[in-house]
């Protein structure tokens, strides 16, 4: 994303930096008009941003150097949340995608299903953590449970988008070539619907965030969205501003590292469009 | 070698039915080059997708080689106009004139080699690894004719090759598809609604009528081989057929206009 | 008044997501009502046992007789009472005294108690376990999991002084998992908890659906007739609102006395603002209802919050309390 | 218009589902102390409607929704098209839209709540939070994605940025605004009930399942899940016709 600077001259380094500065000079703005503002109300329950930080430099990252300066506190929270957030989020993916080829292949299928599809997705995942605490076991599956429930959806609606509409020449070609199911599935069909999977799978990354921490709220002992509960039970408030703020950061870290990919395995697309 | 018997095919149902095909009679002969000429929307798109598989014909019978064709035979290749569309944008040049041969039981490294020489053939031995969206359209178009050959089909279809580039490419294609059917001996199906092109590269002329299609006439090409794009063109019986070919085509367009 | 002038500072920060600012809770005209501030008033309130006098005394026509009008408003645990309180979205809330003097002593925030709602009893608050569970004593949880409600609350606190009292540490002996009270039968039925801290009716129901035992009494000894909970508002709004809040506060009394002299009263009452059915209402263990505000009594919250260290110094309750009209 | 065969397929696909619940409660294979028979439920949400006070909270939980989303839509559109037309406001205000989008809007409903003194008005705000980013991201996302042709046919006649971006861009923008206002729908569906599971509050169908829930009336809150499945259903049905209606509207306009 960033443009890189070929050569080592100044005035390439002076583009690059301006670039660069393009970016980001609205962040420290931002943080100051926070700080500032926050330190004019003077209200506990809107700590300045100065003071968040260093809540979260003493709750979470002022542990040994072995440990990347993470405390036993951070490790004991950001893994666990991370397992579930990663584990949930790829089960959806492989249950979406999986479902979704079908669904879009096959009408007749997709007609049985297609109501159940809208009424389930249109059911709030909150809702259900009761129903899944008797399904599934509370902790972790339950969590996983709820984060998968709540970020299928745009990945099974866009791939069956997806699968349904894929190019009628690339269809007629495999099948000319008589290519058989499982090359058309994974030659013809994932790619030409790749990027409308990737559209749902980077929509569904940002919500299993959110569905991390609501599902950490229910029968917990680890986690961000615990911890989040935690604070404000105890009444820390910046300690809470800190998870809030966490959590922002891990869905910015997230969501970039994500488009990298997608750049990757979607290259193709991109560079297709802008020569067509 | 292909054998179409009575071939009738009608979209939809009711009053909004459309009968595109209307009882077709067509034979190939093993290593025989058949061009279909036709007014535009005639059907003969229909005639190609069900022979290759990809609709079932309503009426009427396909054979390849004695056997009835059913689903998509194993045995046959496609050359679509919309090259843009036919080639896989996410998959190289090489990858896409690769990927059929998959269904011939060839390891990877056989696959790679067969895909370059067919590539060298059509005279893009260097753009195997390029992706066919960096291509210009006639090199596009030779990476699908180069997809067919390494795939050695006994029938090789072809929808309006060479309707969607310009001319000077069209008569560089024209001339690669007699030389690679000469060096291999192809039976080649080759549909168009461009008489000159018919009458310079095929053995025979089939010419339909309007919608519904049917058989109009069909002309036997005894032009001389190597076939020259100006040379050929000159020869008074070049001129004759061509003339013989749009009296056919045009006969028909006299006809009362069927609704579409 | 510092506060009040940042809050505007925020909400001009956030100036996309005020829009809704505007109308503030339904504030009466003073005129009518005989001289009150304010004449309909929101209340927050649990869907439980707890606020059955306030139920009472609207279905009487207590608050009629004295020109009030209220408004009730569910709430789900009085964490979210707080921030309702401060905002002005809600004049009074039923208020766990566990939390309201933990955030007392936590944020700079003033609450006061303007009258005494629930006091435990025998077998309100209990420890139940699976009817097979090899757990027969409060000494056989150690290394078990036990739901609570909430974390640094009663909850956590009444649980605590019974594991201390039979030799065990809660800090170090077991694992507490909070959750609400609905979700924790389903988690002792499958075994995803081994014992559950639990009130009615959910005692009542898993006793009588699935024959849980009770190892536990936790309202016993240091926590015998323990307070609760109490109607709760901020120093300000009594300030503002001292007529408004001595009418509130002689209507409830009289709730709180029809309540304490009459369980049918409140078995009548509970179908209207919760969904317990009936026949429920008429088994379940209930709690007293007081009729005094007692500095002595809520005293002994502090001072055991204290002792388990759940506030860090002594604080004196007096001060907290709004004497009762008489 | 519609199929029939589509309407017998999707009715039995759901009477399947259906059956195959009450089964598994029957059978023993889901605890029905635990979990209601899927009969009990039915009948449960059917009893519902003749609830008054189920009606007050349904008729809540959908005005907080409707009026969060319409919010949402008044705030999301102008600024998207703002950020899609100026590429250095947008490349700034990158940062923090992607830092702020994934902050759950239900942790930040304590400190909301501390902000507005009205009930609905907090719940509002948290849906607004929320449903704003799938319409912002959305309309950005049209606006880059508008034919250059186009804009440079017009240009070329003499018409100026303004006009331009009236006549071209936000028309060919709309259907990708639209998109993005169902997902918001559906998000704020989810928020608003969720706020309301969190924070309680006058009515709404998350008050009324902490209600049930305090009542020990399982049944009772899956019959409200049940309603809030409905409910998304209709708003999405609804939002599809208008969608229709709208790309029918944009094509016109653009052939014209």
């Amino acid at each position: 994303m960033t443009t890189t600077v070929e050569g080592q001259t100044t005035r390439g380094m002076r583009a690059g930096l301006l670039a660069v500065l393009a970016r980001v000079w609205l962040v420290p703005i931002a943080v100051a008009a926070w700080e500032l503002g926050t330190r004019q109300a003077g209200s506990t329950y809107f700590p300045p941003p100065s003071q968040i930080l260093a809540r979260m430099y003493e709750l979470w990252f002022s542990g040994p150097a072995a440990h990347l300066f993470l405390t036993d506190g951070a490790l004991g929270d950001f893994l666990p949340s991370l397992a579930r957030l990663f584990g949930g989020w790829a089960l959806a993916c492989v249950l979406g995608i999986g479902l979704g080829v079908a669904l879009g292949r096959s009408r007749k299928l997709s007609g049985y299903i297609d109501p159940l599809v809208e009424f389930g997705r249109a059911i709030p995942p909150p809702t259900l953590i009761p129903l899944f605490i008797i399904l599934f076991k509370m902790g972790t599956q339950m969590q996983v449970a709820t984060i998968v429930y709540g970020v299928i959806w745009p990945i099974l609606i866009n791939t069956i988008d997806g699968a349904r509409h894929v190019d009628r020449v690339h269809a007629d070609t495999a099948q000319a070539f008589g290519l058989g199911r499982a090359q058309r599935l994974f030659r013809i069909i994932l790619p030409a619907a790749g990027p409308k999977i990737f559209a749902g799978v980077r929509l569904s990354l940002s919500l299993a965030v959110i569905l991390m921490v609501v599902s950490e709220l229910v029968g917990s002992t680890n986690g961000i969205g615990y911890q989040l509960m935690f604070t404000q039970q105890n009444f820390d408030l910046s300690g809470m501003w800190g998870a809030i703020v966490l959590l922002g950061v891990l869905g910015f870290v997230l969501n970039a590292s994500f488009l990298v990919v997608e750049r990757r395995v979607l290259s193709w697309h991109r560079r297709a469009r802008q020569t067509t | 070698m292909l054998d179409v018997v009575n071939l009738s095919h009608t979209y939809g149902e009711g009053p909004n039915a459309h009968q595109a095909l209307g009882g077709i009679d067509l034979k190939v002969a093993e290593g025989e080059m058949v061009c279909v000429v036709g007014p535009s929307g005639c059907g003969k798109s229909t005639l190609l997708r069900s022979i290759a598989g990809l609709i079932r014909p309503t009426e009427g019978q396909i054979r390849i080689r004695e056997t009835t064709v059913a689903d998509t035979p194993g045995d046959l290749a496609v050359v679509f106009q919309d090259y843009s569309r036919s080639l896989f944008p996410w998959m190289s040049v090489g990858d896409n004139v690769a990927l059929p041969l998959r269904r011939r039981g060839k390891d990877r490294t056989a696959r790679r080699a067969a895909a370059a020489e067919a590539l060298e053939e059509v005279g893009l031995a260097a753009a195997s690894s390029k992706f066919p969206w960096e291509l210009s359209g006639g090199m596009q178009q030779r990476v699908a004719i180069a997809r067919a050959l390494a795939y050695r089909p006994s029938l090789l279809l072809m929808d309006e090759p060479f309707g969607s580039v310009d001319a000077q490419t069209r008569e560089d294609l024209e001339d690669l598809v007699l030389k690679v059917r000469e060096h291999h001996r192809m039976t080649v199906l080759l549909i168009t609604h461009d008489i000159d092109e018919s009458v310079y590269v095929g053995d025979r002329v089939v010419v339909l009528t309007r919608s519904p299609a049917r058989v109009a006439g069909e002309l036997s090409v005894d032009l001389p081989f190597p076939r020259d794009q100006i040379a050929t063109r000159e020869l008074p019986a070049f001129v004759h057929l061509r003339a013989e070919v749009g009296r056919l085509v045009r006969a028909k367009k006299e006809s009362p206009p069927v609704q579409v | 008044m510092r506060r009040l002038r940042g809050r505007t500072f925020i909400i001009g920060v956030a100036a996309t997501l005020a829009l809704t600012a505007c109308g503030s809770s339904n504030t009466g005209s003073s005129a009518s009502g005989g001289g009150l501030e304010k004449t309909t008033i929101s209340v927050g309130v649990l869907a439980i046992g707890d606020v059955a006098g306030l139920y009472i005394a609207n279905k009487k026509g207590y608050f009629k007789e004295e020109g009030l009008t209220v408004k009730p408003e569910i709430l789900q645990s009085t964490q979210f009472a707080i921030p309702k309180l401060l905002s002005g979205a809600l004049d009074v809330a039923l208020g766990n005294y566990f939390t309201i003097i933990s955030a007392t002593e936590k944020t700079n925030d003033k609450f006061r108690f303007v009258a005494d709602t629930y006091q435990a009893k025998s077998d309100v608050f209990d420890i139940v376990v699976p009817k097979d569970s090899p757990v027969q004593s409060v000494k056989d949880l150690k290394g078990k999991k036990i739901s609570i409600a909430g974390l640094n609350s009663i909850a956590e606190l009444a649980v605590s002084t019974t594991l201390r009292v039979s030799g065990l540490d809660p800090k170090k002996d077991v694992t507490y998992m909070p959750m609400a009270f609905p979700q924790a039968p389903a988690a002792l039925k499958t075994g995803q908890i081994d014992a559950a801290w639990l009130t009615e009716p959910f005692l009542t129901g898993v006793q009588k659906d699935m024959g849980a035992r009770k190892i536990a009494d936790t309202m016993t000894g240091a926590m015998a007739d323990f307070p609760i909970a109490g109607w709760t508002a901020t120093e300000d709004w009594t300030k503002k609102y001292p007529k408004t809040m001595a009418a509130f506060q002689r209507a409830i009394l009289k709730g709180q006395q029809a309540a304490s002299g009459d369980r049918k009263a409140i078995e009548n009452v509970l179908p209207d603002y919760t969904q317990i059915k009936p026949e429920v209402a008429s088994v379940i263990n209930l709690g007293a209802y007081p009729t005094s505000l007692s500095a002595t009594r809520i005293q002994r919250v502090a001072d055991l919050m204290l002792e388990y260290g759940y506030i860090s110094k002594k604080i004196d309750v007096t001060p907290l309390l709004v004497p009762l009209p008489q | 218009m519609i199929d029939r065969r589509v309407v017998v397929r999707g009715a039995a696909g759901a009477a399947v589902l259906l059956i195959a619940a009450e089964l598994a409660g029957r059978s023993g294979l889901i605890d029905p102390v635990l979990l209601p028979p899927m009969s009990t439920v039915l009948a449960g949400a059917a009893g519902l409607l003749a609830d008054p006070e189920f009606l007050t909270d349904l008729w809540g939980t959908v005005i907080v929704w409707a009026t969060g989303l319409l919010t949402a839509i008044v705030i999301a559109v102008p600024l998207g098209v703002l950020l899609g037309t100026l590429p250095r406001a947008e490349l700034a205000a990158r940062p923090l839209v992607e830092f702020m989008r994934p902050i759950p809007s239900v942790a930040l409903l304590p400190l909301v709540t501390l902000l507005i003194p009205y009930d609905h008005g907090v719940k509002i705000t948290v849906i607004v939070y929320a449903a704003v980013w799938p319409v912002l991201i959305n309309t950005m996302y049209g606006l880059r994605d508008v034919d250059p042709v186009a804009k440079e046919t017009l240009r070329s006649f003499g018409f100026g940025r303004l006009a331009v971006l009236a006549r071209v861009s936000v028309p060919s923008a709309a259907p990708f605004v639209l998109t993005g206002v169902r997902l918001a729908a559906a998000t704020g569906l989810i928020v608003a009930i969720s706020a309301e599971l969190v924070a309680g509050g006058t009515d709404g169908i998350g008050a009324f399942m902490i209600r049930a829930g305090s009542g020990y009336r399982t049944d009772l809150i899956l019959a409200a899940t049940l309603w809030a499945g409905i409910l998304g259903l209709l708003a999405n049905m609804l939002l599809v016709r208008v969608q229709r209606w709208a790309f029918r509207w944009h094509t016109e306009r653009t052939g014209a």
